[in-house]
């Protein structure tokens, strides 16, 4: 047993953080430490400098300019890019669509969309949820009519991500009605300024739009962007949620956060000391610490495993429900800190061009907004009920 | 033993409930809140004219009630509406007028209570957090009045106010409960600056700076601390009925919606996990609303017990309303998220009034340090 | 609204403080205060101080020697016997079967049974629970059958309190197999000397004996035992179980278990001051001391409302819930309070006689093993989950 | 980065589980508690020779092992099998022999490594809690030795030893981490009388009172407390480790119950409340069982790393500890309540490890104060 990091993984862990000092922007860091938005250009610019290096899809096969990188490796930089403030990567088309097409798709498929991908040509945007739908997802609805070398989709998706900012969609759709529902769903690729398509924003709790309602109505789709085989969606897409593995346990961004909060408590005065010398703060800031050094052992540890080529199984939902948990602890810690000044919000002061006197201390503004949006964490990508439902099953046998 | 409302205030809950029902949807509070303002005066004349205004203040003063239960029945349903308007800043103000003003000062509660004139405290500043004795402002005598510098936040209603009551420091250490005096302020006095922003649930507040602003004593100098402790719990048990009413409907809310929503099939009422966590949902509502009735049933007696209640409240309703709030979203599922379905606004409202006059922890140790 | 007892609930209180101080034995009282465990005798000699006040059923009619309380009445009397120390009166024949009696049972039954119960004559045991079923009661097995004059019930009943005191016990028992379970129950009386009866003590988790398992092998009861009518006993055990609606929330049991903690946590020292000034254990005990105050106000709303005729409805089930929570808290705080010292445990020493040294503070050696025993109170008489079900169903509608 | 233990210590585990398994029902473990010594002999001689003692020595010390992780492993299966010999007081007390012992004072390992010589070490006072630095007893020069005055309470396996190692100030107030001197007492030294009773739990401890107990000291005068912490961190280790095992044993009963038993005619583990809770008793014992892989892989590293680690897994072992046991008892109903169900005893162990070398509250003020 060594619970370090190896001289390949300290190696490898430099090697990204001398990444970050270089290539990334104090202006692009300084946008996600102090909880700006980030435009379309902000996100493309970072992807270049990813692609430059040969980081960008870093889990895709060498051929096709991944860099097969080990769980590990996954972990150390996703910890790193959380500590230097670099952008996330939107990984719809790079760590969702893609494996699918890799493992699944055609030929021609993998060499039209793979590389418009990495150049930033094709901007994707995922179609799996539909209204009333949650985390049941075999229960879609949407579906797709062959009419000769088209498919003619009608339906609607929703709790898309970024989907105003996306050229493509990728998509569960009904083409059969026969069998378990689970049954009768492929998988397609449609064009986002296909005739028929709106789509619509949705407006969360904090105000922000960042999720979007997709509509469809009688939209063309070439037969040829169908992945795969016809009504053999749902094993597409159960590959592409279990192949999706890292970062379930949120431990990069929690651990950031977490420094983040610590320093702002160092800041905020209670009696005239800091406030992360009062007993209680102090006490609650150390429980969500042991909880979280701890959560990461138990993620590396997965990650070995899955490393020596254990299947992820029920364990990530383990690393769903407890890291879920505890960023979220953080983030209400974050708001208690703030005290009164947890109250003024300002939309426009998280706009890049907005120079006016903060309200209150300079990191306040976006720290109450954030707790509310995190809020989505326990509820998306499976609610922690449904993972608790998969935990009772596999590792209970209940 | 009773706990049973007087027919009084059992009126003026329905008469409020029956008003908000007909003219204060959600939508109208949205609109409200993303005017100008941050809140309507029209339908803060209405408030006036139906006497809730007034239903903060004793008879003495020119009002109909002012008493712990008073507060507790307007609020609730104030807090069942998401109201914005400023009755908190006007409870605040109110509370220290009526206790220290001289007959003058206090003929302006009249048009207070008639809705003309908009009143608020000042009393928060950058870094007093919640120590209700830490001042730092300054006002020092200038001839006939006073002068006062430094930097208040956070005020509640401040940028409507015609009239504002600021404290200031005449004396002490700046930690001191001793040497603390208020001040009528007015809205247009010079070196006054008062900038406005909205919270994140939506209420009205601003920042004020203070250079050589004329003010006139409110009460004797440096011996506010008492009044303004009194104000502070009136206030803090006015956001718990608050919390209560908004809790109570974020509770059904979510109820309903277990009972419409379905999933693999089935309402997800019929969770049995979701069952159990409503279930303790209902059990922390009524113990937050026993908390509440303590408060207001020993409003008027001494500092420590009456004090230990309020600070009872308040740290359940931290306590409580974030297991409230945050059931309601996670039960709503993504719905609970946006901006569209009402219940995200109560739970924003719930889980923000931990920041208004303390928080579960401060009140916590409020609660041990008092009965010490 | 009042939130005080008005002035004839105080006088009613001051009259039971006087009542307590005059007649409690140093002795007795000095024996609950120390987890002593109590003989039969002590009971005897309690029960018949109350008697001799005209208190011992204080919620039986008038005519047969009761005094009437209100829900306040019974409220006030359990704080005060709590906070005095005095034992508890056992409540299967005074509290349970009464009730029965009085409402559904034949003249012949309550002229012989009800002044015998006062008068000490006869102690009863309950014989509801049978093994398996836990808090599904109606599941019984346990049958009587009829013979000439006579049932002949074969069956188990388990958890019988102090069933090895008891004289008498009354049971449920399966009738006729015909309709739904609740149907084809009735109820009967029968004597534990009984040929045919044997009683099993269960020994629990902290090495006491309270609870047992009674035997019937061919018991002949006679017929006139039976309390009602054949078939109907459902009925009068669901009258029984929401009769007993003081104390479900244990307010006096923890407002006196609060006390004794604050008072231990006062005398044990940490870093050489009271543990009581502790800011973290201070933290525990303000928290659970608000709980509690909330919790009295709560049940009193609900005994007001009882009083002015409401029926007790599912308002027992989340004062069981939460008095159970908070009672189960404060047991849990005060093995803490305790540090190392709540690790020596000795049985002997819980017996009236011994009189040695006690190893560590006096007041050490019951703490844990009633953190141990009080785990019950979340099991019994109706788990607390069955008790969330039962809001859930009546309050929620789901 | 590897969390597979290796071969040698996958063995010493496969050995213990299955000698517990042959050797030590929880019959056997009731009868061994219930004897006059609070543990078997015999049994402890077995052990001996099976090389488990051993496992928690140096090779220089003439054991095999003595690191963090063979502590984890052992004191695992120990606690899969509510073993009550005296593991405990033989790796507190051989810590500090191993640590700060002579030559000749290391001679007695040979004799505890092979079972014959049973060792103890008395710390604790009656006033001293979980403070490790508070040490009142007195040690004075008397002729070419020390004579010892003072009481120390819970003594684990302090009624059985032979040797005794005790802790007493020569110097330094009673809070001082300086001036704590560790002294070898014989078991049947003049002045020293030895109390034995057993814990609620079933284990074997004394309270121990000296008067002019001659003693002879071990290690330097004065300077005992880093040693002190040294052994206090891998007996806190050990009984973390211990609760993993007694814990994921309770987890197991707790499951196969809710495969079995029925109530209103379904398995109890079909009801979804139940399940949930499980789950989230499953996650946290993997973060136990994560936070002892920390502690036992930062046990040589420097004091902060170290000592934060242990303290960690000390306070997690407390708040997942009564959560396990308390679910472990509630699942089982009634049955959970009784001495028959094995799962019970394994609650009381659970629970009463908070109470060994500090609780989660104290670990978690010492993991704060230790970063600071």
């Amino acid at each position: 047993m060594d619970i370090n990091y190896n001289s390949e993984e300290i190696v490898f862990r430099d090697e990204v953080r001398a990444f970050f000092a270089e290539k990334l922007s104090p202006r692009l860091s300084n946008k996600v430490k102090f909880g700006k938005r980030l435009a379309k250009a902000d996100m493309e610019e970072w992807q270049k400098e990813l692609n430059d290096r040969g980081w960008l899809a870093p889990n895709w096969p060498k051929e096709w300019g991944g860099a097969e990188w080990s769980a590990v490796q996954n972990h150390i930089f996703d910890e790193e890019r959380w500590a230097a403030n670099a952008p996330q990567i939107m990984p719809f088309g790079l760590g969702m669509l893609a494996p699918v097409l890799i493992k699944f798709g055609s030929e021609e498929q993998k060499s039209h969309y793979l590389p418009r991908m990495l150049d930033g040509t094709d901007w994707w945007c995922q179609g799996y949820s539909e209204p009333g739908a949650g985390s049941d997802l075999a229960s879609l609805r949407t579906k797709a009519e062959r009419d000769g070398d088209h498919y003619i989709v009608n339906g609607q998706k929703t709790w898309t991500t970024l989907g105003h900012f996306a050229d493509w969609i990728f998509c569960l759709v009904r083409t059969s009605n026969e069998g378990k529902r689970q049954q009768g769903i492929s998988f397609l690729m449609i064009d986002m300024n296909s005739p028929g398509i709106e789509v619509r924003p949705i407006i969360l709790l904090d105000g922000e739009h960042e999720v979007n309602e997709v509509f469809f109505d009688n939209v063309k789709v070439p037969v040829e962007n169908l992945v795969g085989e016809e009504n053999m969606g749902w094993t597409y897409a159960k590959y592409l949620l279990t192949h999706e593995r890292t970062n379930t346990a949120n431990i990069g961004s929690s651990l950031a956060a977490l420094a983040s909060m610590k320093e702002i408590a160092s800041r905020q005065m209670k009696n005239g000391k800091p406030l992360s010398q009062d007993p209680y703060f102090a006490a609650r800031i150390a429980k969500v610490e042991i909880d979280l050094r701890a959560m990461q052992t138990t993620n590396l540890r997965v990650l070995v495993d899955a490393d020596s080529g254990a299947a992820p199984g029920p364990e990530s939902s383990m690393l769903k429900v407890k890291g879920t948990i505890i960023r979220q602890e953080i983030n209400d810690l974050a708001r208690r800190a703030l005290g009164p000044y947890a109250l003024p919000f300002s939309s426009e002061a998280m706009d890049e061009g907005y120079n006016d006197e903060p309200i209150g201390p300079d990191y306040a503004n976006p720290i109450a907004s954030e707790y509310f949006n995190n809020r989505k964490l326990s509820i998306f990508a499976g609610s922690n009920e449904i993972q608790r439902n998969i935990i009772s099953k596999t590792k209970l046998g209940l | 033993m009773d706990f049973n409302l007087s027919d009084d205030r059992r009126m003026l809950s329905e008469t409020l409930s029956r008003f908000l029902g007909d003219k204060y949807s959600i939508e109208k509070r949205h609109e409200c809140a993303a005017s100008d303002d941050g809140f309507s005066r029209d339908m803060w004349n209405e408030f006036a004219e139906l006497g809730i205004v007034g239903a903060l203040f004793s008879e003495e003063n020119g009002g109909f009630g002012g008493g712990g239960e008073d507060i507790n029945v307007v609020f609730e349903q104030l807090g069942r509406a998401l109201v914005v308007e400023p009755f908190l800043p006007t409870l605040l103000a109110g509370s220290l007028i009526s206790e220290l003003g001289s007959d003058a000062q206090k003929e302006m509660l009249e048009g207070v209570i008639s809705g003309e004139k908009l009143i608020a405290f000042a009393h928060g500043e950058p870094g007093s957090r919640y120590e209700i004795e830490r001042v730092t402002a300054k006002a020092e005598k200038a001839g006939d009045g006073w002068q006062l510098n430094g930097n208040k936040s956070v005020v509640l209603g401040g940028g409507a106010a015609d009239t504002l009551i600021i404290s200031a420091r005449t004396s002490g250490d700046e930690d001191s409960a001793n040497g603390i005096s208020l001040f009528v302020v007015d809205a247009g006095a010079a070196g006054l600056d008062v900038r406005s922003f909205g919270t994140v649930d939506g209420y009205p507040a601003a920042e004020i700076a203070m250079r050589n602003v004329s003010g006139e004593l409110l009460g004797n100098e440096g011996e506010a601390f008492e009044a303004i402790e009194k104000a502070y719990g009136r206030a803090t048990l006015a956001v718990c009925a608050e919390a209560m009413g908004a809790m109570d409907v974020a509770k059904d809310f979510t109820v309903e919606y277990m009972h419409q929503r379905k999933q693999f099939g089935v309402e997800i009422g019929k969770f049995q996990v979701l069952q159990h966590r409503m279930a303790d949902v209902l059990i922390e509502l009524e113990q937050m609303r026993s908390s509440i009735i303590n408060a207001s049933g020993h409003m008027n007696d001494d500092r420590v017990i009456r004090e230990r209640m309020v600070s009872s409240a308040k740290h359940l309703a931290g306590r409580i309303g974030r297991q409230v709030a945050e059931e309601a979203i996670q039960i709503h599922g993504g719905n609970g998220m946006t901006w569209e379905y009402a219940v995200s606004h109560y739970a924003k409202r719930i889980i923000m009034i931990d920041h208004l006059f303390g928080d579960t922890d401060h009140h916590l140790e409020r609660y041990i340090s008092i009965g010490a």
